[in-house]
C-alpha cells in the first residue's frame, strides 16, 4: 500500500477571514456599542474583566462558600485578618500579607495578637472592629452555621477583643500552621448587621444576597443562575482596584469559554479544559496562557476490603503485590503527557503540584512490566488465556475501575491505562458512572478500584489524613497503615520546619512500598487571560485573589470596557 | 365544548401531578446525595454533612417528606435550592423567560419555514423542487442537535464573527441604550433558535407537505380551480386552511421535544434557561430545583396540548360531534 | 431495486477481491466472529448478483403489486441501499479493516492523525484507528436502534390497539398515561435513570430506550385505530359474527402495517440521534468500546484541532437517518392503497 | 332454523336511539334523536321498504336491528325470540341468522383481504366449512351474486363497484341468514349497475326464501321490489302501507313529495313536481307539533301542526298514516 503523507483538512484556527459583510455588521454593532459611552479618559479604576466559570456560585457570603468559584468571588468582597502569600506557605507568617490586621505578634506558642487596620470600614461606612473578628470566628465554628471551615480551625480555643482595633488568638497546642488557622480559612464578616439574626435563619437571609463587605469590590448584581457582577470600591483602604467592574458569568461548556476566549467576548477563564483547548488559546495572539500548578492529583484507589462483604479483605487488592504490580504495569509519563500535553508530571503521593510537599524528592514508581510481570507470577498468576489475560485457577486476572462520566482527563486516563494493563495481561473493565453515582460508590467502598482526584488546601494535612488515615472520613478504600498515621501526626504537630520535612518525607516514603493507590498525575492548570489586562497572577487556590490589583492599559481598551461603567 | 375544557383542565392538573411524584420518587432513588454533590473533590467532616442533611429535611423518611412537599407545593411553595441557598422558584423565577424566549423564536423559525417550505412542495408535489425540497428537509432533520450547535458557533461565532458565541446578552447588557439592548438581545438569539428550531422546521415542512398535498387532491380544490379562482387564492385560502389542523397538532406535539432539545442547546450556547438550569440540578442533585422543573416544564407541554386541543376543535367542528 | 442489487454485487465482489488476503487471514484466526464476517463477506456479492439475475427475467415482477410499487419507488430504494450499505459494512467490518477498534497503536506517536490511505478517517486521541471504530460502532448504534425500535413499535402499537379498541375507562387511563409520558421531558428522565446505572450495556440501554419512547407510537396508532373503527368493514365483520380477537388481529393489525412501518422507519434514525445525544452526556458504551456517539463524545473535546474524529460519526448518523427516512416515507407512499 | 314459531319474523316495538350531542360552547348537554319511537314487522319471505331523505334515521334503524347500534330502548322480536335481552354468545349464534348488506361496497371490505378470503372468513369462523370444502363453498356463492370465481385472490381495489357489491352480498349470504337488512345497497352504484344487483336481490330472495329490510333514500327503486314501504321522517315513521296503495295514493305530504321525485319512464308525461323547501332539519333539535311542518307544503297546514305532534294511526286496513290532515291528502300527482 501506498503511503502518502496524511491528508490534511483544512480547517482555520482563529478567526481567519472576515467577509466584507461581516465586517459591515461588526462595525455596526461596534457603533451601537459605544454610542453610549463616551470618549473619556481611563482614571483607575477603570475597565470591565469578564470571567468565565463553568457553574453558578451557590452564595455570596464567604461562611457558606463551598466550591472554589464561591471563594473566589467572596475573596472579593470580605477580606481575611491577613492574606496567604503567593508561594502558599503556611508554616508560620511567611509570606503572609495584611488586610483586615495590619500588624501581628506571637504573644507566645499558643497566642497571637493582631492589631486591625483602622482605616478597614464596611461598604455602609462603618468602621471593621475586633467584635467584628469574635463574631466572625463565632459564626464560623456555630453548628447551625455549619461552615464546612469549622474543623479547620478546631485548633483555635478562643478569640477575644481586647481593645476595639486588637484582637487575641489562642491555640490548644504549639504547631507551625497557628498562623495560616487563624487567618487562611476565615473572612471577616460584620457583626452590626448579623449578629441580630438567629444562626439557623442566616443561610437564608435576604442579607446574604446583598453582601456587605470591606473588600475591593461591591456585588452589583447577582443573577442566580448566569451572572455576578461586582463593582470596584474605589474608596478601599489598600488602595483602589485596578479594574472598574468584573462581570463572573456562568457557562457550563468549556469548548464554549475557550471560543468566547478567542473571539474575545470573555477576558478570563480559570481552566480551559483539554491540551486541545489550551493549544487553541495559545495560538491566539489576543490571549494569553498562564500555567500554574494546580492543587489537585488524581489517583486510582484500590478498595483493600471486599466490595460485597467489607468484613473480608479484597480478593486481590489485599495482596500488596498485586497493587504494586499494577502501579508498574502503567506508563504514568505516557498517560500525564498524552492527556495533560507539556504541563504533565506523575507525583510521588497523594500530593499536588501547588503543594509545597511537591518539592520533596520521593522516588516515582518507575514503569517496569518485566517487573509487575515478577511480581504477579511469584502471587501465582502465572498462565494466560486465549484473549491474553493472566489466569489463576481458571480466574481471570480482572477488576473493574469506577470513573466518573463528568471528568474528560480522567477518563482519557482510564483509556489509556486499560490498553497498557490489558498489554501486561490485565483485565481492567472501565465503569463510568455519573458523579454523584460514582462519589455513592466509590464513598460507600461498593468498588475494586475507582479513579478519584482529590483537592487540596494549601497545608495538606487533614486531606491526605482523610483519605489515607486509618479511619478517614474519605478513606474509600479502607487503607489502613499505623506507621503512617504516626508519621502523619508526628508531620502535623511538628514545632519547626526540619521535623515536618523529614516526618513528610517518610510518610511519603512508606506509601510508596505499601501504595494504597496508583498516583496518577497531578496536574498543572492553564489559565486564559485577556492579552490587555496587566499585572495579572493567577494563584492555585483561588483564582481571584490578586484580581483587585489587575489593570487594563488605558489605550487597549476594547469598546465593551467602557459600556455601563459609572 | 365547556365540560371538555373543565375536563382537559382536571386531567392536566392529575399529569402534572403524577410527574411531580414520579420525579420525586425517581430522584430520590438515584445514587448520590445532594449534601455530597455540594462538596466536590474537597474533603468534609461527617458532622457538617449531618446537620445539612438535618437543615434540609434529608434526614426523615422520603413518605414524611412526600407529604411535606406536597403541603408546601399546595401552598404555592416550591422548596428551596439545596446548592443556591434560596427558593427553588427565584432560580425558576431567572430560567424560565430566557427558555420561553429561547423556545418561541425556535417555534417560529420551525413553523415560518415549514409551513413556506411545505406549502412549496405540497402546492406541486412530485416536482423537482418538491425533490430537492424533500432532501434537504430530510438531511437538516438528520442532524445531531449538538453538532449544528457547535457549527453554528464555529463557523457564524468565531470565523465569521457575525454573532456571539454564548450568553443570552453580553455582560455588559445593561449598560447599554434600549436600542442597544434589542440588539444585543437579537444577536445572541439568533444561533440557538436556528440550532433549535430547524430540525423542528424540517418536521414542519414534512407533516405540512403531506397535508398540503391531501388537500389539493381534494375535490374543492378542483372546484375552487374550476370557479377560476387564482392559483394563488387557491392555495393561500383554501389549501392552507385545510392543512392547518395537522399544523396544529404538530405544535401540541413539538413542545415536548422543545423542551428535550433545548438542555442540549442550553448546555452548548450558555444559555441560562429550564434545560440547562435541571442539568445543573441533576448534576447537584438538588431535588426541589429538579422536581419544579420538571413540574413546570410538563405544565406548559400539556397546556400546549391543551390549545392545541381546543384550536384543532375550534378549526374543525366535526371532531367536536364524535 | 435491480440497480441496487448489481451495485451491492459489485462493492461486494470488490471487497472479495481487494481485502481477499484479509479475509483468508479470518478463516484461520478459528474465532467464530470472524469467520462469521468472513463468510458473509464472501456470500453476500453472488446473493445480490443472484437477485439482480432474478429481477432481470421478464414477468418477474407483477406490475400491479404493492412490492412492485414499492420497488418502483426511487425514495424506498435510495433508502434502503444506504441502510443496506451500512449494515453491510458494520457485519463485515474485520473485513474492511485491519485494526482492532480498541488498539491504541501509538499513544503518543499516532493520537489524532488526519485522514490518510494508512487511516481512512484517522485517528482519535487514543491513536486508534477510526475507520475500524466507526465499523464496530456501527454494530452498537444500529443494533440498538433495532432493538429499541422493535421495543417501540410492538408496546406502542399494543397500547395504541388496546385504547383504541377497548375505549371507555382503559382508553382514558392509558392516554392519560401516555399525555404524562409526553410531558416528561425525555433527556431529563433518561438522565435522571441512567445515573442509576451508568455503563447499562447493549439490552438494559435498548430496553431504556425503547421504553421511553412509544408513547407518540400509541397516540398516532390509537388515532389510526379509531379512523378504522369508523369504517364500514368493521361492522360488516361485527354483523358477521366475528370475535374481538380475530377482529383485531384479522381486520385492524393488517390494516395498521402502513402506520406502523412507516413510524418504525423513521424512529430508527431518531433513537440513533437519541443515543448518540445520550452519548454526549456520558451514558453510552462501555469504554473502550466504540459506538458512534461515543466517538463523537471524545471527538467534542478536540473537534476544532481534530474535527474528523467527530465528522465522520455524525455523518454516518446523518446517513442512516437520512436513509431509514427516505425508507418511512418510501413505504408510506407505496402502502397507501388509494395512492394508486 | 326454527320455522316453527308463528308471527312476523322480525317485530320491530316502539325503537328509540339518542346519541349524546352537545351543541355550543357550555351548553347543557342535549340528544341527538335518530330513531324516535319507531315501530315495524316483518313476515317471512317480504321486503319491506324504508324510506327517506338522509339523516332520517333509517341507516341507525337498520343497525339497531342488527345490534350494530346498540339502541336505547325499545324491542326488537327476531323470531320469536328478545334480540336486546341476548347474551354476546347467544347474540353471536342469532347473527347466523340475520346479515346486512351496507351501501358503501368499498368500505364494507378490509382493503387488506383478498376478497375470497373475506367471504370464506365466517364459514370458518361460524364452524360451517374449512378448507377445501370452504373454498368450494365460496366459488359456489361467487357464482350464485354472478361473479366469476377466479377472483377471489383478488383485493377490493381491484375490484368494480357492482362487483365489490356482490362480494359484499356473498359474504353475508355464506352464513345463510334467513334476514337481510340490505341499507340501500345500489345507491352507491352506477345506474346500470343497480338494475343487476337489484335482479340479483330479487333472484336470491327468491330462491333463498329471505325477508328483506330495503333501506333507501327514494321511492322509485322500491317500487319493484317491496311489498310493503314505511316511510321515516327525523326518526320517525310518518307513512306506512302496502306498496300498490302508496303509490297510487299517498296519504302524507311527504310521501307525496318524495314520490313526485321518481322519474317516470314516458318523457311525453309532464307531471307536476313537489319540491320541498330546504333541507330536512337537525334531529339535535326537532321542530315541534308535526316533524314536517316547517317544510310541509300541504294546502291545509295550520297553527295546530306546529304545536300537536300528529299520532301515527291506522287510517285504513295495513295503512297508517302520521298527518292531521291524513282524510285530505294533497292531489295525487299528475298523470
Amino acid at each position: 500500500m501506498l503511503d502518502l503523507a496524511p491528508l490534511t483538512i483544512p480547517f482555520p484556527g482563529g478567526h481567519m477571514r472576515t467577509t466584507k459583510a461581516a465586517a459591515c455588521l461588526t462595525l455596526a454593532w461596534t457603533i451601537v456599542i459605544t454610542a453610549c459611552a463616551s470618549d473619556r479618559p481611563c482614571a483607575s479604576p477603570c475597565g470591565t474583566i469578564i470571567v468565565n466559570i463553568t457553574g453558578a456560585p451557590e452564595t455570596v457570603l464567604p461562611v457558606f462558600a463551598v466550591s472554589s468559584n464561591a471563594q473566589a468571588i467572596t475573596g472579593l468582597l470580605f477580606l481575611p485578618l491577613a492574606e496567604i502569600g503567593n508561594d502558599l506557605n503556611y508554616l508560620g507568617d511567611g509570606g503572609f500579607e495584611p488586610r483586615i490586621a495590619r500588624s501581628w505578634t506571637f504573644e507566645d506558642s499558643v497566642t497571637i495578637v493582631f492589631a486591625l487596620d483602622r482605616r478597614a470600614t464596611w461598604e455602609d461606612g462603618e468602621p471593621v472592629t475586633a467584635r467584628d473578628v469574635v463574631f466572625t470566628y463565632e459564626l464560623y465554628r456555630h453548628p447551625a452555621v455549619n461552615s464546612d471551615e469549622r474543623e479547620d480551625i478546631s485548633d483555635i480555643v478562643a478569640v477575644e477583643a481586647r481593645e476595639e482595633h486588637i484582637v487575641a488568638f489562642s491555640f490548644s497546642h504549639p504547631y507551625q500552621q497557628q498562623f495560616y488557622d487563624a487567618t487562611y480559612h476565615m473572612r471577616i464578616h460584620p457583626a452590626h448587621l448579623l449578629d441580630t439574626i438567629p444562626r439557623e435563619a442566616l443561610r437564608t437571609h435576604d442579607l446574604t444576597r446583598a453582601p456587605v463587605g470591606s473588600g475591593p469590590y461591591r456585588l452589583g448584581r447577582w443573577d442566580v443562575n448566569s451572572t455576578v457582577e461586582l463593582l470596584a470600591n474605589p474608596d478601599f483602604f489598600l488602595g483602589a482596584p485596578g479594574v472598574a467592574r468584573i462581570v463572573v458569568q456562568v457557562v457550563p461548556d468549556l469548548n464554549t469559554t475557550v471560543s468566547q476566549l478567542i473571539a474575545e467576548e470573555t477576558d478570563f477563564a480559570d481552566f480551559l479544559g483539554s491540551p486541545s483547548n489550551v493549544q487553541r488559546v495559545r495560538e491566539t495572539k489576543e490571549v494569553a496562557v498562564i500555567d500554574f500548578p494546580s492543587l489537585a492529583y488524581v489517583f486510582v484507589g484500590f478498595n483493600l476490603r471486599d466490595p460485597s462483604s467489607p468484613n473480608r479483605p479484597h480478593p486481590l487488592f489485599a495482596n500488596r503485590d498485586v497493587r504494586r504490580a499494577i502501579g508498574l504495569a502503567v506508563d504514568l509519563a505516557a498517560i500525564a503527557e498524552a492527556v495533560l500535553g507539556d504541563s504533565s508530571a506523575v507525583p510521588s503521593g497523594p500530593v499536588s503540584r501547588g503543594n509545597a510537599l511537591w518539592d520533596y524528592e520521593v522516588e516515582r514508581t518507575p514503569f517496569d512490566v518485566g517487573r509487575a510481570t515478577q511480581l504477579l507470577e511469584s502471587q501465582g498468576w502465572t498462565e494466560t488465556d486465549s484473549q491474553g489475560y493472566r489466569v489463576r485457577n481458571g480466574q481471570r486476572l480482572s477488576f473493574t475501575l469506577l470513573v466518573p462520566s463528568s471528568s474528560g482527563m480522567r477518563r482519557q486516563a482510564a483509556i489509556i491505562m486499560e490498553s497498557q494493563l490489558h498489554a501486561a495481561g490485565i483485565e481492567m473493565l472501565i465503569e463510568e458512572l455519573e458523579f454523584n453515582a460514582w462519589y455513592e460508590r466509590s464513598q460507600r467502598g461498593r468498588f475494586d478500584a475507582t479513579l478519584g482526584n482529590w483537592g487540596q488546601k494549601p497545608n495538606p494535612a487533614n486531606a491526605i489524613g482523610g483519605a489515607w488515615g486509618t479511619g478517614g472520613p474519605d478513606n474509600w478504600g479502607s487503607y489502613s497503615n499505623a506507621a503512617f498515621d504516626s508519621m502523619l501526626a508526628a508531620a502535623s504537630r511538628a514545632t519547626n520546619p526540619a521535623q515536618a520535612r523529614t516526618n513528610w518525607l517518610a510518610a511519603l516514603r512508606l506509601l510508596q512500598r505499601d501504595p494504597p493507590a496508583v498516583w496518577v498525575f497531578a496536574p498543572s492548570q492553564a489559565a486564559g487571560v485577556h492579552g490587555r489586562l496587566q499585572n495579572v497572577f493567577v494563584r492555585s487556590d483561588d483564582w481571584g485573589a490578586t484580581m483587585w490589583r489587575w489593570q487594563i492599559a488605558s489605550d487597549q481598551m476594547l469598546p465593551r470596557d467602557r459600556v455601563g461603567v459609572p | 365544548m365547556g365540560r371538555f375544557v373543565l375536563r382537559r383542565l382536571a386531567q392536566s392538573a392529575v399529569i402534572v401531578f403524577l410527574v411531580a411524584t414520579l420525579t420525586f420518587v425517581l430522584l430520590r432513588m438515584a445514587p448520590g446525595d445532594p449534601v455530597r454533590a455540594q462538596f466536590r473533590d474537597v474533603t468534609v467532616s461527617q458532622e457538617v454533612i449531618d446537620e445539612y442533611r438535618r437543615s434540609w429535611g434529608l434526614d426523615r423518611s422520603m413518605p414524611v417528606q412526600y407529604v411535606q412537599y406536597l403541603g408546601n407545593l399546595i401552598r404555592g411553595d416550591f422548596g428551596q435550592s439545596f446548592s443556591l441557598h434560596r427558593p427553588a422558584w427565584d432560580v425558576i423565577r431567572e430560567a424560565l423567560p430566557n427558555t420561553v424566549v429561547l423556545a418561541l423564536a425556535a417555534l417560529g423559525i420551525s413553523f415560518a419555514t415549514g409551513m413556506v417550505l411545505g406549502t412549496a412542495q405540497g402546492a406541486n408535489p412530485n416536482s423537482r423542487m418538491d425533490h430537492t425540497l424533500t432532501v434537504i428537509t430530510l438531511a437538516v432533520f438528520s442532524i445531531p442537535i449538538f453538532w449544528l450547535g457547535l457549527m453554528f458557533m464555529l463557523v457564524f461565532g468565531q470565523w465569521m464573527g457575525w454573532f456571539p458565541i454564548g450568553g443570552e446578552v453580553s455582560p455588559v447588557y445593561r449598560g447599554l441604550p434600549l436600542v442597544g439592548q434589542l440588539a444585543d438581545r437579537f444577536r445572541h438569539l439568533v444561533l440557538p433558535a436556528l440550532t433549535l428550531g430547524l430540525g423542528g422546521a424540517a418536521v414542519v415542512a414534512r407533516f405540512h407537505r403531506a397535508a398540503m398535498a391531501e388537500a389539493f387532491a381534494e375535490n374543492f380544490i378542483r372546484t375552487a380551480r374550476a370557479k377560476g379562482l387564482s392559483e394563488q387564492t387557491v392555495v393561500l385560502k383554501h389549501a392552507l386552511r385545510n392543512a392547518l389542523l395537522p399544523a396544529i397538532t404538530m405544535f401540541g406535539l413539538s413542545l415536548p421535544v422543545l423542551f428535550s432539545g433545548s438542555v442540549l442547546v442550553e448546555y452548548v450556547f450558555a444559555w441560562h434557561g429550564m434545560g440547562l438550569a435541571a442539568f445543573e440540578a441533576v448534576g447537584r442533585r438538588d431535588y426541589n430545583v429538579v422536581t419544579a422543573i420538571t413540574m413546570i416544564g410538563a405544565t406548559l407541554v400539556v397546556a400546549g396540548n391543551m390549545v392545541a386541543d381546543l384550536l384543532y376543535r375550534l378549526a374543525d367542528p366535526r371532531t367536536a360531534e364524535s | 431495486m435491480r440497480r441496487l442489487s448489481l451495485a451491492i454485487a459489485i462493492a461486494g465482489a470488490a471487497v472479495v477481491v481487494l481485502r481477499f488476503p484479509r479475509i483468508m487471514e479470518l478463516f484461520s484466526s478459528g474465532a467464530a466472529g470472524s469467520i462469521v464476517a468472513a463468510v458473509c463477506a464472501v456470500l453476500v456479492p453472488p446473493a445480490a448478483g443472484l437477485a439482480w439475475h432474478w429481477n432481470r427475467r421478464p414477468g418477474a415482477r407483477p406490475s400491479e403489486s404493492r412490492t412492485a410499487r414499492l420497488l418502483d419507488n426511487r425514495q424506498f430504494v435510495l433508502g434502503t441501499g444506504v441502510v443496506a450499505l451500512l449494515t453491510y459494512a458494520a457485519v463485515i467490518a474485520p473485513v474492511l479493516s485491519s485494526f482492532d477498534p480498541n488498539t491504541q497503536t501509538d499513544l503518543l506517536g499516532a493520537a489524532t492523525l488526519a485522514p490518510s490511505l494508512q487511516h481512512p478517517f484517522g485517528t482519535d486521541f487514543y491513536s486508534r484507528d477510526l475507520f475500524s471504530r466507526m465499523l464496530y460502532g456501527a454494530r452498537w448504534s444500529l443494533g440498538i436502534a433495532f432493538v429499541a425500535v422493535t421495543l417501540v413499535v410492538v408496546v406502542g402499537t399494543s397500547v395504541g390497539v388496546i385504547a383504541g379498541v377497548t375505549g371507555g375507562i382503559v382508553d382514558s387511563v392509558l392516554m392519560r398515561m401516555v399525555d404524562g409520558g409526553l410531558a416528561i421531558p425525555r433527556v431529563l428522565l433518561l438522565l435522571v435513570v441512567a445515573a442509576l446505572w451508568g455503563n447499562l450495556g447493549f439490552f438494559p440501554l435498548a430496553v431504556l430506550l425503547g421504553l421511553t419512547g412509544w408513547f407518540g407510537v400509541s397516540r398516532i396508532i390509537r388515532a389510526e385505530v379509531l379512523s378504522l373503527k369508523e369504517r364500514t368493514f368493521l361492522a360488516a365483520a361485527r354483523a358477521l359474527g366475528i370475535s374481538q380477537l380475530r377482529l383485531v388481529v384479522r381486520h385492524i393489525l393488517p390494516n395498521l402495517v402502513a402506520p406502523v412501518t412507516v413510524t418504525a422507519a423513521l424512529g430508527v434514525g431518531n433513537i440513533v440521534l437519541i443515543e448518540a445525544s445520550l452519548s454526549y452526556l456520558g451514558i453510552g458504551a462501555r469504554p473502550p468500546d466504540p459506538g458512534w456517539g461515543n466517538i463523537i463524545r471524545e471527538g467534542h473535546e478536540l473537534i476544532f484541532t481534530a474535527p474528523w474524529i467527530s465528522i465522520f460519526p455524525g455523518a454516518a448518523i446523518f446517513l442512516t437517518v437520512i436513509g431509514f427516512s427516505l425508507v418511512g416515507d418510501g413505504l408510506r407512499t407505496a402502502l397507501n392503497p388509494r395512492a394508486s | 332454523m326454527s320455522e316453527s314459531s308463528p308471527g312476523p319474523l322480525v317485530a320491530i316495538e316502539n325503537l328509540v336511539k339518542h346519541f349524546p350531542a352537545s351543541t355550543r360552547l357550555f351548553a347543557r348537554p342535549s340528544y341527538l334523536k335518530a330513531v324516535d319511537g319507531v315501530t315495524l314487522s316483518l313476515d317471512r319471505g317480504e321486503t319491506v321498504a324504508l324510506v327517506g331523505e338522509s339523516g332520517s334515521g333509517k341507516t341507525t334503524l337498520g343497525r339497531c336491528v342488527l345490534r350494530l347500534t346498540e339502541p336505547t330502548s325499545g324491542t326488537i322480536w327476531f323470531d320469536g325470540t328478545d334480540v336486546l335481552a341476548l347474551g354476546s354468545a347467544d347474540m353471536r349464534a342469532l347473527r347466523r341468522r340475520m346479515q346486512i348488506v351496507f351501501q358503501d361496497p368499498a368500505g364494507s371490505l378490509n382493503p387488506r383481504m383478498a376478497v375470497g378470503t373475506a367471504v370464506r372468513e365466517p364459514l370458518e369462523v361460524h364452524r360451517i366449512a374449512r378448507g377445501k370444502a370452504a373454498r368450494d363453498r365460496v366459488a359456489d356463492l361467487f357464482e350464485e351474486v354472478g361473479l366469476d370465481p377466479s377472483l377471489t385472490s383478488r383485493f377490493p381495489h381491484e375490484l368494480s363497484g357492482g362487483q365489490k357489491q356482490r362480494v359484499g352480498i356473498a359474504r353475508a349470504l355464506s352464513i345463510e341468514p334467513e334476514f337481510l337488512v340490505l341499507d340501500e345497497p345500489v345507491s352507491a352504484l352506477d345506474v346500470s349497475v343497480q338494475a343487476q344487483v337489484v335482479n340479483l336481490l330479487t333472484d336470491l330472495q327468491r330462491s333463498r326464501n329471505l325477508t328483506y329490510l330495503f333501506i333507501a333514500h327514494d321511492l322509485a327503486v322500491v317500487r319493484h321490489v317491496a311489498t310493503r314501504v314505511a316511510v321515516m321522517y327525523l326518526g320517525r315513521i310518518v307513512e306506512r302501507a302496502r306498496v300498490v296503495p302508496l303509490y297510487d295514493r299517498p296519504l302524507h305530504p311527504y310521501t307525496a313529495s318524495l314520490l313526485s321525485a321518481v322519474p317516470v319512464p314516458d318523457p311525453t308525461v309532464k307531471r307536476k313536481r313537489i319540491v320541498l323547501a330546504g333541507e330536512i332539519p337537525s334531529p339535535r333539535n326537532p321542530p315541534p307539533g308535526c316533524p314536517f311542518h316547517t317544510r310541509c307544503p300541504h294546502p291545509l297546514k295550520d297553527a295546530r301542526c306546529t304545536t300537536d305532534e300528529p299520532a301515527l294511526r291506522e287510517l285504513q286496513p295495513d295503512r297508517w298514516v302520521a298527518c292531521h290532515y291524513a282524510e285530505n291528502p294533497m292531489e295525487k300527482p299528475a298523470p
